[in-house]
């Protein structure tokens, strides 16, 4: 399956969740999210369609929102040489700077567990059902904020 | 369950060989041509265009351009990261990467120098 | 001879020969040896030879840290206890001749004790020193201690079964006399060599001070000229559990022993170096071409095949007696 | 005897290395330096791993806030004298990370440095360099310096010390040596297989 | 810390020999068998994503080289391909070649170094040192490729800096042969060595299924039978123009991660000596432009860029808003894609095993702690473990893995739990 023929089924099973979708000149898939409380079922859907593997999760702060994107892989798998290529595919949520919290996919898929609490600690997005929502990386008496808020970073150059 | 020890004949083979060690501090090593030691600078080809301080991810390079015209190009080894950035970006070839490694030295105020001249 | 001349030769002993000093240079030598070859085996230059000595001076001139948490009376004594172990136990061990410098009927036993003794000062100068990387490095010093003793204790009963005595000399005589038994207790000589490396705690047996995983285990908050002594423990431990193997597997200072007079006694000395070195030369490639096991792995190796090889070998010990006293055909 | 001592010193000065949030690129390195290739083993440097054990101090990377109190703890560890040594720009001046918001400026922001030694990331040479010059330069005057510094806490804490055992541990050692064969030496008998 | 209360704690780290870098575990054990662990890494977090904001996209090269020290090139070249992704730049073919050249002498580099590390770990201090002698090897290439041992600053964006003349493909090819002689020794002793497979063997094993759940990638998943592969999935740089196999074998323990790396190292040479033989005539940079000349283009725009690293999948996530600095870089290293999989098999285990399951999966701390760390757990909202869950846990879980003696009632392991309760102040 390539990514225009899984963009095709995915666009049809989210169709209700997703505001927008893109292709890239690159092959990454792109959905954002209508509204934040989706992201449970659109994680579901792509499980179901074989989406399993999570990347990573990346905050953006821009000064009014907090950009939360989920990038996803579809496993390129090959044997005995025979190979189909993996398709990257990008979830995006929204979340607005005055509430910036979103529920947790940790009870999906497992792994993202770190990347939420990095989400949390970084851009202090609340991530809702974490289960263990420790601070996690920064040091134990770090009193600033967020250190990738738009507020907190001190552009130099 | 086998005999462990399959490292026994390679160890002894090892107790004939010659010793892979370098006789490092006695003997010095002609470091290869593109090695990248401390910056060398050479303040004649320089017009202080401030490239290298501007693409120094450490800010070991600064350099300061006074009202009278006079650059003052000062470098702290002990920040620098040896990229060899500074080499690349600098217009006139006034910084190459030297091939001096050994900069050990107890005192910080040594490790930076720093050139005034008039352009 | 008059008791003047016995307390001379007693402190000669004692303090110069086979005993203090001459175990003291012996041991040191015996790591920069062990350093040496081990470095070599890995293709290393290895440490300059006096390096032992510069550690241990370096070592006694350090400020001796007392942790805070420890038991201090226990903590600055532990590695006495030890060092005094070895160093007596080598009295009991023929040098140059089969005869040792102190010997009694049943001294076997006692050298076996006395070199115990290190790991039970490690064990309560660990224990005692109130650091949980120490504690887990003590219990498991004594859990090994169980592992290796009963192998090592069997085999050294190997030769005294064949010798029919429990003093060290005498078995060395016998051995001497009987050059042959070397390769019927080549077994034993193995389970030996195995349990005095589990003893000494150097790979694959190091597992107490399993630096990856204890940091030096029992050693952890040693400093200054404590460790120097625990470290010469271990050196002086070394010396004698080889002098011990060569003496009860090897025939100690054979073929030399039989020589009259000065001669004789430089002849000893020569052949005990060479047989020690051996031992120790061996301890150190085994130390170099294996993995460190777990600590029940290590149990289990010694309980479920050594003992049984000890037991079996004890078994054979008897029946080449038997067969050669004519008992059976 | 000071000159004995000396002498020690400078041919077995152990190592701690200390990772204090580098990114492992002068941590390899020293580590190679053990390696065949470098062996420092041959000027009597051995790698330790608890700071008790340790003589020079070799700790790398920018020092993030974290990693400062126990840079700190574990140079109140290493038992006097001891000397520290910062492996790499970073550890010098923060280097590339200097303006980082988790880091420190270098490992002298926490603890005195006696020997820098500039690199990214220092070469086995470089480190190697950097101890000669530690050894032959800044040694014996550090040394006796902070010795002369720390002068309080030292007789304090020597003074438990020496309370506890007696003052001559070799001496001690030696009389137990002669104690314990004393009981069961009375008379060597000859015996015949 | 630790919401256990019985049992012994173990702190790990932050310095300890087995971690070259910063970590904290609290092991929880009784006696030798861990039950419990909590994972603290953050001694390692320097903030480099927020240092990242600050400066231009050609300082940032050199300032994300320096996440890592043993991933330098995977790191630049993921930033690079990324900047050139946004910028749209071609990059010419002796570039892509001599980049994938220096990614797989940095793979047989960082291979080697976790060979010899790995060796440390179980006690087999010379298997160490043969491994880091013969890595020598490769870092003198390095150096004289690049003209650093470590930071190779070869990435510049839009090609690389420095060309590869006619007697450094001599030499490349020379070493590669030296190389593969001892690539074969260690392929033939170190899997069969009964010590080495003593630790090894059954010891910190993923399954397939736990792996891929876990999303793990590199090394550890294709030991667990994930084939995945960056360089096959998605070729970047002359990965299309090569041939190499994707090494997987499927048991998942140490054992099988030692096969699959040391394949690995075999792979590259192969890799290599491609390279050195056709590797093409031509530019090195896509633009002759000056970097600032290109770096005033840069629109705004995202890009992922993903990188086959030593140590598995890494991700780089570039966004710009138009002007010379990013707007956001943010990077997922492989090493934090595979920790949920380490405090897995770590519960059950030995102490003894502790360094050498965490050093299994070849964890760069460094790389990891820049953003972030993971204690236990993550294991769908069930990390409340107490004591006995946590014990039964590692029972069930040795149980179900068959073959190793099952932990709590060995009797030896026992001896040493009592003492150390017992006497616990």
């Amino acid at each position: 399956m390539n990514q225009s023929q899984l963009k095709r089924n995915l666009d049809e099973e989210l169709a209700d969740i997703i505001a927008a979708s893109s292709e890239r000149d690159d092959g990454r898939l792109e959905f954002v999210l209508g509204d934040r409380t989706d992201l449970d079922d659109a994680v579901a859907t792509l499980r179901d369609a074989g989406i399993t593997h999570l990347i990573t999760i990346t905050g953006v702060d821009s000064d009014e929102q907090v950009d939360v994107l989920y990038h996803f892989l579809k496993y390129g798998e090959y044997d005995a040489g025979d190979l189909s290529e993996g398709v990257e595919l990008t979830l995006r949520a929204i979340v607005p700077d005055d509430d910036p919290t979103i529920g947790t996919i940790t009870d999906q898929i497992p792994a993202a567990g770190l990347y939420e609490r990095e989400l949390m600690d970084m851009l202090g997005v609340e991530v809702t059902g974490h289960p263990n929502p420790k601070k996690l990386l920064l040091p134990d008496d770090y009193d600033g904020g967020p250190p990738l808020r738009a507020e907190n970073v001190e552009v130099t150059d | 369950m086998s005999i462990p020890g399959k490292l026994i004949p390679e160890a002894l083979k090892t107790l004939g060989k010659d010793r892979a060690t370098v006789s490092y501090p006695k003997n010095k090593r002609t470091m290869p041509d593109r090695f990248r030691g401390a910056v060398e600078f050479e303040p004649e080809p320089c017009t202080g265009c401030g490239m290298c301080e501007r693409h120094c991810a450490a800010d070991a390079i600064t350099v300061e351009t006074d009202a009278d015209g006079n650059v003052t190009w000062s470098y702290d080894v002990a920040k620098c990261m040896f990229c060899g950035q500074c080499e690349e970006s600098c217009p006139t070839d006034a910084i190459v990467m030297g091939q001096k490694f050994e900069l050990a030295d107890s005192e910080k105020p040594s490790f930076e120098e720093s050139y005034t001249f008039d352009r | 001879m008059s008791l003047e001349l016995d307390l001379a030769t007693g402190l000669l002993y004692l303090l110069v020969f086979p005993g203090f000093a001459f175990l003291f240079a012996y041991g040191l030598t015996a790591e920069f040896l062990d350093r040496k070859l081990y470095a070599r085996l890995q293709n290393r230059v290895g440490p300059p030879p006096l390096q032992p000595l510069a550690d241990f001076l370096k070592l006694l001139s350090k400020e001796s840290v007392v942790p805070d948490n420890a038991t201090a009376r226990i903590y600055n004594a532990a590695p006495l206890t030890g060092l005094a172990g070895v160093f007596t136990a080598m009295l009991y061990i023929p040098v140059w001749t089969e005869q040792a410098a102190f010997a009694f009927e049943g001294d076997l036993v006692v050298v076996l004790f006395l070199l115990s003794l290190p790991s039970f000062s490690l064990f309560f100068g660990g224990w005692y020193s109130g650091n949980v990387f120490s504690r887990i490095g003590t219990t498991r010093t004594i859990t090994q201690l169980f592992g290796y003793e009963i192998p090592f204790f069997l085999a050294a009963f190997a030769p005294a079964v064949a010798a029919g005595s429990l003093s060290t000399s005498e078995i060395t005589a016998f051995i001497g006399a009987n050059p042959w038994y070397v390769l019927v207790l080549l077994p034993a000589f193995a389970i030996a060599l195995l349990s005095l490396q589990a003893k000494l705690e150097r790979i694959p047996f190091d597992i107490p001070e399993a630096e990856t995983e204890l940091a030096t285990g029992t050693l952890v908050e040693y400093s200054g000229r404590k460790l120097a002594l625990f470290r010469l423990t271990k050196d002086v431990e070394l010396v004698v559990g080889a002098a011990l193997l060569s003496a009860l597997f090897l025939g100690g200072p054979y073929p030399a022993g039989s020589i009259e007079g000065f001669a004789g006694v430089a002849a000893g000395v020569v052949v005990f170096l060479v047989k020690t070195l051996a031992v120790i030369a061996l301890l150190t490639v085994l130390k170099a071409v294996v993995a460190r096991l777990r600590i029940e792995q290590m149990v289990s190796v010694f309980y479920r095949v050594l003992v049984p090889v000890a037991l079996s070998q004890i078994a054979v010990v008897l029946l080449v007696g038997l067969y050669t006293e004519g008992l059976i055909p | 005897m000071g000159r004995i001592i000396d002498w020690a010193r400078n041919r077995s000065p152990w190592i701690l290395h200390l990772n204090c949030g580098s990114c492992n690129g002068c941590d390899i390195e020293t580590l190679d330096a053990l390696m065949p290739r470098y062996d420092i083993e041959r000027f009597g440097i051995l790698k330790k791993d608890t700071p008790r054990h340790a003589d020079i101090l070799v700790a790398t990377g920018p020092v993030t806030k974290q990693m400062a109190p126990r840079l700190k703890r574990v140079y109140e560890q290493m038992p006097e004298p001891k000397l520290v040594i910062a492996a790499g720009s970073c550890a010098s001046t923060g280097g590339v990370f200097h303006d980082c918001y988790n880091c420190h400026e270098g490992v002298d922001d926490v603890i005195p440095v006696d020997m820098y030694v500039p690199g990214c990331p220092t070469s086995p040479e470089a480190l190697i360099d950097g101890i000669v010059k530690l050894l032959e330069e800044a040694g014996q005057d550090a040394q006796a310096e902070r010795l002369a510094e720390a002068k309080p806490e030292i007789v304090e804490e020597g003074a438990r010390i020496d309370e506890a055992v007696p003052a001559a541990d070799e001496s001690t050692a030696e009389i137990d040596t002669d104690d314990n064969p004393e009981e069961g030496t009375d008379e060597p008998e000859p015996v015949e297989a | 810390m630790s919401e256990q209360k019985a049992g012994t704690e173990i702190p790990v780290g932050p310095q300890h020999p087995s971690l070259k870098e910063p970590a904290n575990f609290t092991l929880n054990v009784d006696g030798e068998v861990i039950t419990g662990a909590e994972m603290k890494l953050s001694y390692n977090h320097r903030g480099i994503e927020q240092a990242v904001l600050g400066n231009s996209y050609i300082e940032n090269i050199y300032l994300l080289e320096r996440i890592c020290g043993i991933c330098s090139h995977a790191h630049t070249s993921a930033f690079t391909q990324g900047v050139e992704e946004l910028l749209d730049l071609d990059v010419p073919p002796r570039a892509r070649y001599i980049r994938t050249l220096i990614g797989e002498l940095e793979r047989i580099h960082s291979h080697m170094l976790w060979l010899g590390v790995a060796g440390h770990e179980i006690g087999f201090d010379t298997l160490w040192q043969y491994a880091w002698r013969d890595r020598e090897i490769v870092m003198d290439l390095l150096e004289e490729i690049t003209g650093n041992r470590v930071h190779y600053s070869i990435n510049t964006i839009g090609g690389v800096r420095e060309d590869l003349t006619d007697d450094q493909r001599e030499t490349i090819l020379a070493g590669m042969d030296d190389l593969q002689e001892r690539i074969d020794f260690y392929q033939e002793t170190v899997p069969n060595e009964q010590t080495v497979r003593m630790r090894c063997e059954n010891v910190g094993v993923v399954p397939k299924d736990l792996a891929r759940e876990y999303c793990a990638v590199g090394a550890v998943g294709r030991a667990s039978g994930v084939p995945t592969d960056v360089r096959k999935d998605a070729p970047y740089a002359a990965y299309d123009d090569v041939d190499f196999d994707v090494i997987t074998d499927d048991r998942g323990d140490l054992l099988a991660r030692t096969v699959v790396r040391i394949g690995e190292i075999a792979q590259a040479i192969r890799i290599i000596r491609q390279v050195a033989e056709r590797i093409p005539e031509g530019d090195l940079k896509a633009s002759a432009k000056p970097p600032q000349a290109l770096l005033a283009q840069v629109p705004e725009d995202d890009a992922v860029s993903r990188y086959e690293a030593p140590r598995g999948e890494l991700i780089h996530y570039i966004r710009s808003d138009g002007t010379d600095t990013p707007a956001r870089v943010h990077i997922r290293v492989p090493t934090l894609a595979n920790w949920p999989t380490v405090v897995e098999s770590l519960k059950g285990s030995y102490i003894a095993d502790t360094p050498i399951v965490v050093a299994g999966i070849d964890p760069c701390i460094s790389c990891t702690s820049r953003i972030g760390v993971e204690t236990d757990g993550s294991h769908g909202g069930e990390n409340a473990f107490d004591l006995d869950e946590l014990r039964e846990y590692g029972i069930d879980w040795y149980d179900e893995r068959g073959n190793v003696e099952r932990p709590s009632t060995a009797g030896e392991g026992r001896t040493a739990t009592d003492g150390t309760e017992g006497e616990r102040p």
